[in-house]
Protein backbone atom coordinates (compact mmCIF):
# COMPACT_ATOMS: atom_id res chain seq x y z
CA UNK A 1 0.00 0.00 0.00
CA UNK A 2 1.10 3.64 -0.68
CA UNK A 3 1.41 6.42 2.02
CA UNK A 4 2.05 9.83 1.40
CA UNK A 5 5.63 11.15 3.56
CA UNK A 6 6.16 14.76 3.78
CA UNK A 7 9.49 16.52 5.12
CA UNK A 8 10.61 19.88 6.80
CA UNK A 9 13.35 21.78 7.85
CA UNK A 10 16.37 20.09 8.30
CA UNK A 11 15.22 16.60 6.97
CA UNK A 12 13.06 18.23 3.91
CA UNK A 13 16.72 19.46 3.10
CA UNK A 14 18.39 16.94 3.39
CA UNK A 15 15.49 14.75 1.12
CA UNK A 16 15.57 17.57 -1.40
CA UNK A 17 12.43 17.15 -1.30
CA UNK A 18 9.13 18.35 0.89
CA UNK A 19 7.09 15.33 -0.32
CA UNK A 20 7.31 11.48 -1.36
CA UNK A 21 4.96 8.64 -2.08
CA UNK A 22 6.24 5.53 -0.02
CA UNK A 23 4.88 1.96 -0.96
CA UNK A 24 4.93 -0.15 2.34
CA UNK A 25 3.58 -3.61 3.47
CA UNK A 26 0.15 -3.66 4.34
CA UNK A 27 -0.26 -3.29 8.38
CA UNK A 28 3.46 -1.27 8.62
CA UNK A 29 3.81 1.12 11.83
CA UNK A 30 5.39 4.63 11.86
CA UNK A 31 8.29 2.61 12.96
CA UNK A 32 8.71 0.49 10.57
CA UNK A 33 8.16 2.60 7.87
CA UNK A 34 11.24 5.13 9.75
CA UNK A 35 12.97 2.05 9.46
CA UNK A 36 12.29 1.43 5.64
CA UNK A 37 13.12 5.26 4.95
CA UNK A 38 16.51 5.33 6.57
CA UNK A 39 17.64 2.45 5.02
CA UNK A 40 16.30 3.80 1.26
CA UNK A 41 17.66 7.55 1.84
CA UNK A 42 21.18 7.49 3.95
CA UNK A 43 20.93 11.09 3.80
CA UNK A 44 17.62 10.91 6.41
CA UNK A 45 19.43 8.89 8.66
CA UNK A 46 21.35 11.80 11.09
CA UNK A 47 17.69 13.11 11.94
CA UNK A 48 16.19 9.60 12.25
CA UNK A 49 16.72 9.15 16.19
CA UNK A 50 15.14 13.43 16.22
CA UNK A 51 12.23 13.00 13.88
CA UNK A 52 8.51 12.92 15.78
CA UNK A 53 6.20 11.53 13.42
CA UNK A 54 2.31 12.79 12.91
CA UNK A 55 0.12 10.99 11.14
CA UNK A 56 -2.56 12.72 9.24
CA UNK A 57 -1.47 16.26 11.01
CA UNK A 58 -1.63 14.50 14.45
CA UNK A 59 1.47 13.29 16.67
CA UNK A 60 1.49 9.23 16.53
CA UNK A 61 3.21 6.88 18.29
CA UNK A 62 5.89 4.42 17.00
CA UNK A 63 3.50 1.39 17.24
CA UNK A 64 0.63 3.25 15.18
CA UNK A 65 -0.56 1.39 12.50
CA UNK A 66 -0.76 2.76 8.76
CA UNK A 67 -3.22 2.73 6.22
CA UNK A 68 -3.51 2.93 2.49
CA UNK A 69 -3.34 7.18 1.74
CA UNK A 70 -2.34 8.24 5.17
CA UNK A 71 0.01 11.45 5.53
CA UNK A 72 2.84 10.79 7.38
CA UNK A 73 5.31 14.23 8.39
CA UNK A 74 8.48 13.57 9.82
CA UNK A 75 9.04 16.47 12.37
CA UNK A 76 12.37 17.48 13.95
CA UNK A 77 12.38 19.22 16.36
CA UNK A 78 10.22 22.20 16.19
CA UNK A 79 11.71 26.03 17.04
CA UNK A 80 8.81 28.10 16.27
CA UNK A 81 8.55 31.47 18.48
CA UNK B 1 -11.46 36.17 11.43
CA UNK B 2 -9.17 32.85 12.13
CA UNK B 3 -8.29 32.95 15.74
CA UNK B 4 -5.66 30.60 15.08
CA UNK B 5 -2.97 31.36 11.38
CA UNK B 6 0.01 30.30 10.11
CA UNK B 7 0.32 33.71 7.88
CA UNK B 8 3.10 35.09 5.18
CA UNK B 9 2.32 38.35 6.23
CA UNK B 10 3.44 41.19 8.11
CA UNK B 11 1.95 40.42 11.65
CA UNK B 12 0.03 43.82 13.31
CA UNK B 13 -0.40 43.53 17.44
CA UNK B 14 -3.76 45.50 16.85
CA UNK B 15 -5.29 43.79 14.72
CA UNK B 16 -4.58 40.05 16.61
CA UNK B 17 -5.93 41.96 19.89
CA UNK B 18 -9.00 43.21 17.88
CA UNK B 19 -10.04 39.86 16.51
CA UNK B 20 -10.32 39.24 20.54
CA UNK B 21 -13.26 42.18 20.63
CA UNK B 22 -15.93 41.75 23.09
CA UNK B 23 -17.54 43.60 25.31
CA UNK B 24 -17.05 41.61 27.92
CA UNK B 25 -12.90 41.57 28.41
CA UNK B 26 -10.95 44.00 30.52
CA UNK B 27 -7.67 42.84 29.63
CA UNK B 28 -5.85 41.36 27.03
CA UNK B 29 -2.21 39.50 27.41
CA UNK B 30 0.02 39.47 24.69
CA UNK B 31 3.00 37.63 23.81
CA UNK B 32 5.09 38.84 20.64
CA UNK B 33 7.83 37.53 19.36
CA UNK B 34 10.63 39.57 17.32
CA UNK B 35 13.20 38.84 15.62
CA UNK B 36 16.68 39.15 17.41
CA UNK B 37 19.75 40.44 16.25
CA UNK B 38 22.07 38.33 17.15
CA UNK B 39 22.23 34.94 18.63
CA UNK B 40 25.29 33.02 20.28
CA UNK B 41 27.57 36.21 19.22
CA UNK B 42 26.83 35.68 15.85
CA UNK B 43 25.25 38.80 13.80
CA UNK B 44 22.05 37.15 12.52
CA UNK B 45 21.13 38.75 8.41
CA UNK B 46 17.82 37.16 8.98
CA UNK B 47 15.24 33.98 9.60
CA UNK B 48 13.84 31.58 7.45
CA UNK B 49 10.38 30.08 9.40
CA UNK B 50 8.83 26.84 7.80
CA UNK B 51 5.38 25.34 9.13
CA UNK B 52 3.84 22.73 8.42
CA UNK B 53 0.40 25.10 8.12
CA UNK B 54 -2.37 22.70 8.34
CA UNK B 55 -1.06 20.99 11.51
CA UNK B 56 0.43 23.99 12.87
CA UNK B 57 -2.79 26.01 13.12
CA UNK B 58 -4.37 22.66 14.79
CA UNK B 59 -1.75 22.42 17.25
CA UNK B 60 -2.50 26.49 17.76
CA UNK B 61 -5.92 25.62 18.46
CA UNK B 62 -5.20 22.55 20.70
CA UNK B 63 -2.95 25.36 22.92
CA UNK B 64 -6.15 27.73 22.71
CA UNK B 65 -8.20 24.94 23.91
CA UNK B 66 -5.76 23.92 26.39
CA UNK B 67 -5.35 27.30 27.87
CA UNK B 68 -9.55 27.65 28.01
CA UNK B 69 -9.30 23.91 30.46
CA UNK B 70 -6.81 25.61 32.76
CA UNK B 71 -7.62 28.47 32.94
CA UNK B 72 -11.88 29.43 33.49
CA UNK B 73 -10.94 32.88 33.54
CA UNK B 74 -9.70 33.12 30.00
CA UNK B 75 -12.12 34.49 27.18
CA UNK B 76 -10.53 33.84 24.16
CA UNK B 77 -6.99 33.04 22.63
CA UNK B 78 -5.51 33.86 19.38
CA UNK B 79 -2.34 33.17 18.02
CA UNK B 80 -0.83 34.04 14.46
CA UNK B 81 2.68 32.65 14.14
CA UNK B 82 4.28 34.32 10.78
CA UNK B 83 6.44 31.98 8.03
CA UNK B 84 9.00 32.89 5.17
CA UNK B 85 11.82 35.20 5.43
CA UNK B 86 11.71 37.26 8.71
CA UNK B 87 14.22 40.17 8.70
CA UNK B 88 15.71 41.60 12.26
CA UNK B 89 12.97 43.19 14.32
CA UNK B 90 9.83 41.60 12.81
CA UNK B 91 7.39 40.14 14.38
CA UNK B 92 7.75 36.37 14.00
CA UNK B 93 4.25 35.73 16.95
CA UNK B 94 1.52 37.42 18.86
CA UNK B 95 -0.24 35.59 21.12
CA UNK B 96 -3.08 37.04 22.48
CA UNK B 97 -5.47 35.87 25.58
CA UNK B 98 -8.54 38.10 26.76
CA UNK B 99 -9.91 37.67 30.10
CA UNK B 100 -12.91 39.71 32.00
CA UNK B 101 -10.20 40.48 34.77
CA UNK B 102 -6.44 40.28 35.08
CA UNK B 103 -5.44 37.71 37.34
CA UNK B 104 -4.12 34.42 36.22
CA UNK B 105 -3.88 35.55 32.31
CA UNK B 106 0.22 36.05 33.26
CA UNK B 107 0.16 32.20 33.88
CA UNK B 108 -1.86 31.46 30.82
CA UNK B 109 0.26 33.35 28.70
CA UNK B 110 3.40 32.17 29.82
CA UNK B 111 1.87 28.47 28.87
CA UNK B 112 0.85 29.17 26.13
CA UNK B 113 4.04 30.53 24.05
CA UNK B 114 6.10 27.40 26.10
CA UNK B 115 3.19 24.73 24.37
CA UNK B 116 4.05 26.47 21.08
CA UNK B 117 7.72 26.14 21.25
CA UNK B 118 7.02 22.56 22.29
CA UNK B 119 4.20 21.18 20.18
CA UNK B 120 4.10 23.56 17.25
CA UNK B 121 5.69 22.24 14.01
CA UNK B 122 7.11 25.32 12.75
CA UNK B 123 10.52 25.48 12.00
CA UNK B 124 13.19 27.93 11.89
CA UNK B 125 16.66 28.62 10.26
CA UNK B 126 18.98 31.44 11.17
CA UNK B 127 20.93 32.63 8.31
CA UNK B 128 24.32 34.70 9.71
CA UNK B 129 27.42 35.78 7.72
CA UNK B 130 28.69 32.47 5.78
CA UNK B 131 26.63 29.90 7.50
CA UNK B 132 22.77 29.14 8.70
CA UNK B 133 21.18 26.40 11.18
CA UNK B 134 18.09 24.97 11.94
CA UNK B 135 17.28 26.15 15.21
CA UNK B 136 15.03 24.23 18.62
CA UNK B 137 14.55 24.32 21.49
CA UNK B 138 15.86 21.51 22.96
CA UNK C 1 9.84 59.18 21.72
CA UNK C 2 8.15 59.10 25.46
CA UNK C 3 8.42 55.69 27.53
CA UNK C 4 5.94 56.60 29.88
CA UNK C 5 3.08 58.74 29.31
CA UNK C 6 -0.43 59.74 29.97
CA UNK C 7 -2.32 60.86 26.87
CA UNK C 8 -5.64 61.83 25.64
CA UNK C 9 -5.37 59.70 22.02
CA UNK C 10 -6.22 56.69 21.16
CA UNK C 11 -3.22 54.13 21.98
CA UNK C 12 -2.08 51.54 19.32
CA UNK C 13 -0.08 48.28 20.49
CA UNK C 14 1.63 48.37 17.68
CA UNK C 15 2.92 51.84 18.35
CA UNK C 16 3.70 51.30 21.73
CA UNK C 17 5.84 48.37 21.40
CA UNK C 18 7.44 50.06 18.18
CA UNK C 19 9.02 52.18 21.32
CA UNK C 20 11.13 49.14 22.53
CA UNK C 21 12.61 48.50 19.62
CA UNK C 22 15.89 47.44 19.48
CA UNK C 23 17.88 44.49 17.76
CA UNK C 24 18.88 42.81 20.94
CA UNK C 25 15.16 41.87 21.75
CA UNK C 26 13.63 38.79 21.30
CA UNK C 27 10.41 39.11 23.08
CA UNK C 28 8.07 41.69 23.81
CA UNK C 29 4.85 41.37 26.83
CA UNK C 30 2.20 43.49 26.43
CA UNK C 31 -0.79 44.06 29.42
CA UNK C 32 -3.61 45.54 27.12
CA UNK C 33 -6.47 47.18 29.50
CA UNK C 34 -9.66 47.73 27.45
CA UNK C 35 -13.05 49.30 28.86
CA UNK C 36 -15.50 46.39 30.18
CA UNK C 37 -19.74 47.04 28.97
CA UNK C 38 -20.44 45.31 32.09
CA UNK C 39 -19.44 45.85 35.89
CA UNK C 40 -20.89 44.15 38.99
CA UNK C 41 -24.13 43.37 36.70
CA UNK C 42 -24.39 47.64 35.51
CA UNK C 43 -24.32 48.09 31.50
CA UNK C 44 -21.57 50.28 31.82
CA UNK C 45 -21.90 53.67 28.98
CA UNK C 46 -18.62 54.83 29.16
CA UNK C 47 -15.42 55.57 31.49
CA UNK C 48 -13.60 58.81 32.51
CA UNK C 49 -10.37 58.86 33.55
CA UNK C 50 -8.22 61.27 34.90
CA UNK C 51 -4.82 61.74 36.15
CA UNK C 52 -2.50 64.19 38.00
CA UNK C 53 -0.60 64.01 34.67
CA UNK C 54 2.79 65.09 36.03
CA UNK C 55 3.10 62.97 38.64
CA UNK C 56 1.46 59.91 36.64
CA UNK C 57 4.29 60.23 34.31
CA UNK C 58 6.87 60.41 36.86
CA UNK C 59 5.43 57.43 38.80
CA UNK C 60 5.12 55.36 35.16
CA UNK C 61 8.58 55.67 35.14
CA UNK C 62 9.28 55.33 38.52
CA UNK C 63 7.42 51.38 37.89
CA UNK C 64 9.65 50.96 34.64
CA UNK C 65 12.64 51.58 36.80
CA UNK C 66 11.65 49.20 39.65
CA UNK C 67 10.90 46.70 37.11
CA UNK C 68 14.22 46.70 35.56
CA UNK C 69 15.79 46.74 38.98
CA UNK C 70 14.56 43.61 40.04
CA UNK C 71 14.62 41.66 36.60
CA UNK C 72 17.55 42.12 35.41
CA UNK C 73 16.32 40.65 32.26
CA UNK C 74 13.81 43.18 31.08
CA UNK C 75 15.84 45.46 28.51
CA UNK C 76 12.88 48.19 28.18
CA UNK C 77 9.93 49.36 29.67
CA UNK C 78 7.34 51.40 27.92
CA UNK C 79 3.49 52.93 29.25
CA UNK C 80 0.81 54.55 27.69
CA UNK C 81 -2.53 55.53 29.80
CA UNK C 82 -5.07 57.21 28.13
CA UNK C 83 -7.25 59.66 29.91
CA UNK C 84 -10.58 61.41 29.08
CA UNK C 85 -13.70 59.65 27.85
CA UNK C 86 -13.54 55.75 26.64
CA UNK C 87 -16.23 54.01 25.14
CA UNK C 88 -16.60 50.61 25.46
CA UNK C 89 -13.91 48.50 23.96
CA UNK C 90 -11.60 51.18 23.96
CA UNK C 91 -7.85 50.25 25.39
CA UNK C 92 -7.30 52.28 28.52
CA UNK C 93 -3.72 51.76 29.21
CA UNK C 94 -0.68 49.74 27.54
CA UNK C 95 2.07 48.31 29.12
CA UNK C 96 4.94 47.27 27.11
CA UNK C 97 8.46 44.67 28.41
CA UNK C 98 11.00 43.77 26.24
CA UNK C 99 13.70 41.19 26.67
CA UNK C 100 16.29 38.95 25.16
CA UNK C 101 14.53 36.21 25.94
CA UNK C 102 10.98 34.91 27.66
CA UNK C 103 11.60 33.68 31.07
CA UNK C 104 10.39 36.09 33.35
CA UNK C 105 8.66 38.85 31.44
CA UNK C 106 5.58 37.33 32.85
CA UNK C 107 5.92 38.13 36.62
CA UNK C 108 7.55 41.34 35.29
CA UNK C 109 4.78 42.47 33.75
CA UNK C 110 2.37 41.33 36.41
CA UNK C 111 4.35 43.56 38.80
CA UNK C 112 3.82 46.78 36.63
CA UNK C 113 0.46 46.34 36.03
CA UNK C 114 -0.14 45.46 39.81
CA UNK C 115 2.04 48.61 41.05
CA UNK C 116 -0.19 51.01 38.42
CA UNK C 117 -2.88 50.56 39.82
CA UNK C 118 -1.50 50.68 43.58
CA UNK C 119 0.61 54.21 42.98
CA UNK C 120 -0.14 56.00 39.72
CA UNK C 121 -2.67 59.10 40.17
CA UNK C 122 -5.18 58.10 37.68
CA UNK C 123 -8.73 58.07 38.37
CA UNK C 124 -11.63 56.24 36.67
CA UNK C 125 -15.40 56.86 36.86
CA UNK C 126 -17.78 54.23 35.67
CA UNK C 127 -20.89 55.85 34.16
CA UNK C 128 -23.66 53.72 33.45
CA UNK C 129 -27.69 54.38 32.87
CA UNK C 130 -28.88 56.62 35.52
CA UNK C 131 -25.86 57.08 37.66
CA UNK C 132 -21.49 57.33 38.28
CA UNK C 133 -18.79 56.49 40.99
CA UNK C 134 -15.48 56.57 41.43
CA UNK C 135 -13.69 53.40 41.02
CA UNK C 136 -10.54 52.43 43.09
CA UNK C 137 -9.09 48.79 43.25
CA UNK C 138 -9.40 49.12 47.48
CA UNK D 1 2.90 81.30 53.45
CA UNK D 2 1.24 80.05 50.71
CA UNK D 3 0.88 76.37 49.15
CA UNK D 4 -1.18 75.38 45.88
CA UNK D 5 -3.40 72.50 46.81
CA UNK D 6 -4.70 70.26 43.60
CA UNK D 7 -7.73 67.94 44.07
CA UNK D 8 -8.53 65.23 41.72
CA UNK D 9 -11.31 62.87 41.03
CA UNK D 10 -13.88 62.66 44.20
CA UNK D 11 -12.11 65.71 46.23
CA UNK D 12 -12.14 68.17 43.10
CA UNK D 13 -15.86 67.45 42.42
CA UNK D 14 -16.46 67.80 46.23
CA UNK D 15 -14.79 70.67 46.27
CA UNK D 16 -15.84 72.07 42.64
CA UNK D 17 -12.53 72.71 41.79
CA UNK D 18 -9.31 71.18 40.86
CA UNK D 19 -7.02 73.75 42.46
CA UNK D 20 -6.60 76.75 45.13
CA UNK D 21 -4.48 78.80 47.02
CA UNK D 22 -4.02 77.91 50.71
CA UNK D 23 -2.29 80.36 53.45
CA UNK D 24 -1.07 78.41 55.81
CA UNK D 25 1.30 79.01 59.45
CA UNK D 26 4.62 78.51 58.74
CA UNK D 27 6.07 75.25 59.64
CA UNK D 28 2.70 73.43 59.05
CA UNK D 29 2.92 69.79 58.28
CA UNK D 30 0.88 67.71 55.40
CA UNK D 31 -1.05 66.34 58.25
CA UNK D 32 -2.27 69.92 59.91
CA UNK D 33 -2.77 71.13 56.57
CA UNK D 34 -5.32 68.71 56.01
CA UNK D 35 -7.00 69.31 59.23
CA UNK D 36 -7.16 72.76 58.25
CA UNK D 37 -8.96 71.74 54.71
CA UNK D 38 -11.32 69.68 56.79
CA UNK D 39 -12.32 72.18 58.71
CA UNK D 40 -12.74 74.53 56.27
CA UNK D 41 -14.26 72.80 53.61
CA UNK D 42 -17.15 70.47 54.58
CA UNK D 43 -17.45 68.80 51.64
CA UNK D 44 -14.25 67.94 51.66
CA UNK D 45 -14.40 65.61 55.07
CA UNK D 46 -16.14 62.44 53.14
CA UNK D 47 -12.98 62.25 51.60
CA UNK D 48 -10.17 63.40 54.06
CA UNK D 49 -9.49 59.54 55.26
CA UNK D 50 -8.57 58.09 52.15
CA UNK D 51 -6.79 61.15 50.68
CA UNK D 52 -3.13 60.29 50.36
CA UNK D 53 -0.70 63.53 49.71
CA UNK D 54 1.65 63.91 47.51
CA UNK D 55 4.25 67.20 47.66
CA UNK D 56 5.81 68.32 45.02
CA UNK D 57 4.55 64.94 42.86
CA UNK D 58 5.96 62.74 45.57
CA UNK D 59 3.35 60.74 48.11
CA UNK D 60 4.43 62.21 51.48
CA UNK D 61 3.90 61.53 55.16
CA UNK D 62 1.61 62.98 57.21
CA UNK D 63 4.80 64.46 59.38
CA UNK D 64 6.18 66.21 56.09
CA UNK D 65 7.05 70.14 56.44
CA UNK D 66 5.38 72.18 53.87
CA UNK D 67 7.37 75.00 52.38
CA UNK D 68 5.98 78.35 50.65
CA UNK D 69 4.66 77.57 46.71
CA UNK D 70 4.67 74.05 47.49
CA UNK D 71 2.59 71.80 45.49
CA UNK D 72 0.30 69.57 47.64
CA UNK D 73 -2.13 67.16 45.37
CA UNK D 74 -5.14 65.34 47.66
CA UNK D 75 -5.28 61.70 45.51
CA UNK D 76 -8.33 59.69 46.44
CA UNK D 77 -7.81 55.61 46.04
CA UNK D 78 -6.23 55.47 42.47
CA UNK D 79 -7.75 53.34 39.73
CA UNK D 80 -5.65 53.60 37.00
CA UNK D 81 -5.67 50.45 34.51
Amino acid sequence: MKVKVRFFAASREAMGTGEIEQEIPPGSTVEELMTLLANEYPALRPYARLIKVAVNRQYAAPETELREGDEVACLPPVGGG
Amino acid sequence: MKLFEITTEDISVDEVVARLANPAIGAVITFVGVVRGNSEGREVRYLEYEAYPEMAEETLRQIGDEVRTRWKTIREVAIVHRVGRLEVGEISVVIALSAAHRPQVFDAARYAIDRLKEIVPIWKKEVWKGGEEWKSER
